[in-house]
Order: structure tokens, then C-alpha cells, then sequence
């Protein structure tokens, strides 16, 4: 069965991991996967440039990674369980990370996911909410 | 002969494993999703298993991007914990099932699954919570596991058809082995959550009440519902409950349904959790 | 759209790397065998593809212990050479061809292949003894490869009708393929070879004769050759052939025989070679 | 399918490489596995015996190793690709390892393939030698 790599583009605020993916971040996201031990954690930590520096990650790779901007990292080629090595590394929960790519803050969040979490009334497809 | 007694079905969130680790499951937060759990531990109890396969997904944690198997089952006599950037879990090591997995990854190769052979894994929250929930904290595992890894977190992920197929092989296989062994399958992950993007946080209970209806009921039904609509309607994430079909195919067409939880939130997910058991003489 | 133009059988000997490595074709003992490629060597020339999808199996030089996928395929853009003990083997990088691969490990698992998906590959005597058969010593290779590693070491090895069914299925997923792209798929490994036991040296030339014609003719039956039929007549390493099976199953129905060559010995191994083309119209 | 293991057993003078021997032979392949770099090469060949004894290997397994004796690190769990490496590194031919499992020598066996290699005819199975 032909691949069907489009059919994801229509949900709104996501991003799936393909297997076209998996190339383009490749190497972004086996520096998250460095992260699984404690030196490299501490290594990484106290000179994030130079760990980085060390991987054939892009320039712009490298910096979505400096700003933690996880969102930029999803459109380089990144998976949130990968990069959950990184926001671990900086002692952050998924709901504390995960919240940074919402437009809420994680108070906001959090209370949103208490009360019963995002509805998705709205949120099935881009054309529907006209930003397609 | 070995045979299949009980299939379990329940969310396996990270944040789960470090509310236990951390000893926060009195907190007003925690409590009512852990009480969910109370009756289960009883029912573990007295119908522990001597082998539970559990179906999990691998979070980048041992399987990075170099190697990214569709089926892979640990055939070792033990996995270890792994370190998912906070350290490992402070829970024991779980003991592996050499003889049951050896023949049941032989068996599910010559029905033409075309398995990966694990020698060597360490095993992440998608294994280990389940365990901590149905076991609580012992010092050590009161059950041996055969974890069975399936790629759910790269599209394409295998078919729904093909996960409930897999389950049915698992139950003709365990039938095959000579030893008596009284064996679960655990399907793992889900239920709705969503952990990336401006979309984050999305929850849908009305979707996962059906699946859970679906998967009691007619898992025949719910094996063509295409990924995308698991995407849209579960979030991105919800893709998981793939792997609670394997267990579903893994307990013959009729199940009783032994008890069903359901609690929103878990960090950024919707909690489910099923005990089924096969009809008897269905 | 893509379309696979030829198949090519050969046997994938250490020894014949070796002796290309180290100069010594020309030697009594190696001069027929290698006289038998001449012809496919000029053949390729005229009918270099753009990509070669080569089926082959790893020697314990990639993969080891710790994790034994049944079917594997590299899309990553390239694939160093492995290190078998003697120092890698001084031929150029194997060039991949990431768009196809993903598209075709993409499609193979929408078909219900449980492909393991390799963004890491080093590749070994395998793959690169067909290819210095095929094209001899040039800097660059002149053809883009997907290798795709079947598990022939352990048994259980995929069926012969698992096998003859994934030639099938990347025949579909090529074809389905939008760029304009000539595309061979290649068999390795066999004939009659043992290379362990107090057996060792087992040849068997009716053998791997008979297979040759049934391959040709009538791949449906040879499909269901047990195999241990292979380990008996066609010696304990000879159950590589199946993989000769995923090419023919990649060709259609009927094929016309380009070229055939048999020669005894190259060190312990039958060497048999095939060129196909699938018959117009067929 | 029920795996069938003992299907291989009447097969003279062979070893099938099962999945129950990849548990069986873990440490052992492990071991010849290391040999594919040529620092472990120099390092193992320098002092065989300390090499061996880190890896959790029984000690049948490395006397096996330090005689090789190919057939009983078969007989161990061995696998022939792997003990490759082991070949490999002490400069033999998969010709000259091999023949040292036969009872032929390497000269003999040769000779052998040369004339077309081992003739089935006797070689199916064992009872029909006698052996079983
Ligand atoms: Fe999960
Ligand atoms: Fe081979």
C-alpha cells in the first residue's frame, strides 16, 4: 500500500513522526538520546555549545535546542520522546514541557487538564478551523 | 499445556511511575486515578500469573533512531531499567521468561510475523508502570514478563488487523507449549493524550469509552478504524491502543469483562484500564 | 513511475572478495569462476540500474547477538563496510537511496510486513561480493543500493512462501514508486555450501540445478520446499537460497532466463549465478 | 506453528544455530563479536587468556577458545559466522578453519572440493548411517 505522508498535514497543531522523519532528525535526535546517562547529562549541561557541537546537527537544530524551543524542534525532524531526554535533563515534566508548545502557560495548562483536558470540538482539522 | 487466563489493559504515563517512585499517590492530585487501581491489585493477587507478556511501546529509551523494529520480543532471562533522562526507576528488575519466549518468538516466526529477537533490552515506563500499578512496590516482581516492543511512536506503524492477528498467534502459541503455565497479555498506552504541538493536552473520553466498548465487544470491528482517525480523535498520541488489540486478539472472540476504570488526568492523559478473561467454552 | 527491471541470483562467498582484494583472479584455481561473470559484467554495463535493492544476509558482522531482526532494510544515504576479522574490505561506501527506501519500508509495513527500519547499516561480504561480482573494481559504484538483511542464521528463518510474498510485495511498492526509476532486485547467498560440522564441504550440484529450473519455472511450488530440506541436500548454510525467492517473487509470474552459471568450488560453496527479466506483457 | 527443534537432530555431523542456542551461546559469540576491531584483535592475541576472562563465558567455552576447537564451541552455542571473527583473526581462511572440523586436513579437504565437493550420497542422515 502506497505511503500516504499528506494525510497527517490537516490535523491542527501536530506534528506526526514519519519515517521521512526519522532522517531529517536523525542526528537532533540521537544527541536526545545521549542524554540517557548521567555524565553526559552533566556534560551537556554545563556547556550545552560544545556537547552540541559534537553532534552533525544543523545550525538551526542546535539553536531550537539552546532557546528549548521544542516546537522548532518537532519541525526539524525531532520526537517528543526524544526530546523528553532533553527536558528531563533539565529536571522538567512532560506537563512542564509539554505546555511550552500550547499558548498557555503551565498553570493554565495544568488547570485545563484537570478539567477534563483539551476538548476537541474545534481541533479535528485545519480547514475546519480556517487555517488551511 | 500453557494457557491464557486474563488480558489487562491499562495506560502506562510516565508521570504514573514517578508519582509511586516519589510517594505521591495520597496527594489530592494522585488519588483517585491510584484508587482506580485498588481492586486490581486484589485481583492480581489471586490470579497472578506465572508469565505476563506485555505489550508495550519502547519512548526512544532503549531503541534510538538506528535501529526501529516493527515487533521485537526480549527473549533474556532479565531486563533492566532504563534510564530515561531522570535516572532509572527505582524498581526491581524484571525477570524474563527464556523457555516461553524462546518458543513463542519461533512459533510467531514460522506464522510468518517476521519478528525481532532480543537477546539484550532495557525496558522503559511503558513496561514498568503497568507493573507498578497491578503490582504495587514489591521488593521483587511477583511474575515473569516477555516484553513484546511494538513501534507505535513511527508511522507506519503495523495495522490494526495485524496487531489483533499477532494476539491470535500469541494465544495458538501459548497453547503449543508443553510446560503448565498460567500466562497474561498486557496491552499497554493510551488512552486519548496528545504530548506535542499547539494541540497538546487533548483529551477525548466519549472516544475512549467506545473503544473500550469495541474491544470488549467486536475487536473485529475496531481492527480496520484507520490510524488516522486514532491521530485526530486521540490525539497523536492515542495511536497506542493499537497494542491493547494485540492483547484483545490474544483471549479468543468472547471476554468477560472483569472490571473497567476510567480517570482523567494523568499528566497529559486519559487513564484507562480493563481486566478481561476469556468466556469459558467460547 | 518506477518499474523493476531485473533480477540477479548469485552466490555471495567470502573467499571470491578475497580473491578479487588481493589480486588473484587470474589464478588457476579462481580463473573459471570469475571467467562465468564476464558475460553479467558487460550485461550490467548496458543495463545499470538506478537503484539496486539487494536481499542478502548479515554474517554476525553487523548484527550480533543482542537483537536478530527476520527482515531489515537500510534507508539511510549510505552504508559502510563491516569489519569481518581481516580489516574491511577495501571497495567504496555502498551509496543508499533514502526516498525509495523509505517509501518502499513504508509500504512493506502498510502490507503487513514487520519490517525493522535501519538508519544505520554496515554492510558485509553479503552484499559487497555480489557487487564486485557485478561491477568489478570501480572507485564509485555505479548503482545506488537498498540492502535489505533477512535473517537466514537462526532458525526459525522466514518461510519460503513469507519470502516469495515480500518479493511480491516490493514488486507493488516499487511499481507505486512516482519517480522514473530503473530498479533491480537482487538474490545472494547459496548454493550447496557447509561450512561447520564433520559435514562440512556438502555439495550437492543436482540440487542447486533443480532449484535454479524451479525458480525460473515455477517459484509457487518451491515456495513450500521445508527447510530443512535446504539443511539436508543443500548442506546447513545452503538455506541462504531463500532469499533468493524474495527476487524471484519481485519479478511476476514469468521471467525470461538471461543468464546462467554454475561453478564448483569457490572455497566450501556451489557458486550459482542468474540473470531474469520479467517477460513483457507477463 | 509449533517450533520443531529436534527436526535437525538426524542430520550427520551438523549443527543448527536455533534461537535456543542464541542463549546458549550469548557470552561465547559475544566474545568472537569483539574481535571485528583491530585493537581487540592485537589486545586478545596478546594475552589470550585474560581477554577470555572478561566475558561471563564457562570455562568449557574458553578452553574451546583457547584449543580452537571449533566443533565444540559449536557444540557450546557457538555460531560459524561468528567464530569467524576468531578465525579470522588468527590470519586462517574459512577453508583452513573449516576443514579442521572434518576428518580430513586442510589438504585432503581441498583436494575434496576441488574434485567437487562432499557427495551427499551417505551424508542425510544418521540413521541411515548408523549413528542414531
Ligand atoms: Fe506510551
Ligand atoms: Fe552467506
Amino acid at each position: 500500500m502506497k505511503p500516504n505522508f499528506e494525510q497527517f498535514k490537516d490535523i491542527p497543531g501536530t506534528t506526526i513522526f514519519t519515517i521521512e522523519k526519522t532522517r531529517q532528525g536523525y542526528h537532533l535526535n540521537e544527541f536526545c538520546m545521549s542524554l540517557r546517562t548521567a555524565e553526559n547529562r552533566v556534560r551537556f549541561l554545563a556547556d550545552q555549545r560544545t556537547y552540541l557541537d559534537e553532534w552533525a546537527m544543523t545550525e538551526e537544530q542546535k539553536q531550537a535546542v539552546l532557546d528549548r524551543d521544542f516546537q522548532k524542534m518537532l519541525d526539524n525532524g525531532g520526537n517528543v520522546y526524544f526530546l523528553a531526554k532533553l527536558f528531563a535533563s533539565d529536571g522538567l515534566s512532560y506537563v512542564q514541557a509539554v505546555s511550552t508548545m500550547t499558548d498557555m502557560n503551565v498553570e493554565e495548562y495544568t488547570a485545563m487538564m484537570v478539567a477534563g483536558g483539551r476538548n476537541i470540538e474545534g481541533w479535528r482539522s485545519k480547514k475546519e478551523r480556517g487555517e488551511a | 499445556m500453557a494457557r491464557i487466563t486474563a488480558g489487562i489493559a491499562t495506560s502506562h504515563v510516565p508521570a504514573v511511575g514517578a508519582a509511586i517512585d516519589m510517594g505521591r499517590t495520597e496527594e489530592d492530585y494522585w488519588k483517585p486515578m491510584f484508587a482506580g487501581y485498588e481492586f486490581s491489585k486484589t485481583w492480581m493477587k489471586d490470579n497472578n500469573p506465572d508469565v505476563a507478556i506485555i505489550v508495550y511501546n519502547d519512548h526512544a529509551s532503549y531503541f534510538g533512531m538506528d535501529i526501529i523494529p516493527t515487533f521485537a520480543m526480549g527473549i533474556a532471562e532479565s531486563f533492566a531499567i532504563c534510564d530515561e533522562g531522570y535516572g532509572p526507576r527505582p524498581v526491581p528488575v524484571v525477570q524474563g521468561a527464556p523457555e516461553l519466549a524462546t518458543h513463542l518468538a519461533a512459533s510467531l516466526i514460522l506464522d510468518d510475523f517476521d519478528m525481532t529477537v532480543l537477546n539484550v533490552l532495557e525496558v522503559d515506563h511503558g513496561l514498568t508502570v503497568p507493573m507498578s500499578l497491578m503490582f504495587g512496590t514489591p521488593d521483587k516482581w511477583p511474575t515473569k514478563v516477555i516484553p513484546l516492543a511494538v513501534n507505535v511512536v513511527m508511522y507506519p506503524q503495523p495495522s490494526g488487523e495485524r496487531c489483533l492477528a499477532l494476539g491470535k498467534a500469541i494465544r495458538d502459541a501459548v497453547e503449543q507449549f508443553d510446560e503448565d503455565l498460567n500466562v497474561q497479555v498486557w496491552g499497554t498506552g493510551g488512552m486519548s493524550h496528545q504530548i506535542q504541538g499547539a494541540r497538546a493536552g487533548l483529551i477525548n473520553l466519549p472516544f475512549d469509552r467506545k473503544f473500550m466498548d469495541d474491544l470488549v465487544n467486536q475487536p473485529e470491528v475496531l481492527q480496520y478504524k484507520p490510524h488516522l482517525e486514532y491521530m485526530i480523535e486521540a490525539g497523536s498520541e492515542g495511536v497506542e491502543l493499537i497494542m491493547w488489540l494485540v492483547m484483545r486478539g490474544a483471549l479468543g472472540d468472547h471476554v468477560d469483562e472483569v472490571y473497567r476504570f476510567n480517570h482523567v488526568p494523568a499528566s497529559n492523559t486519559s487513564v484507562g484500564h480493563l481486566i478481561l478473561t476469556p468466556k469459558e467454552n467460547a
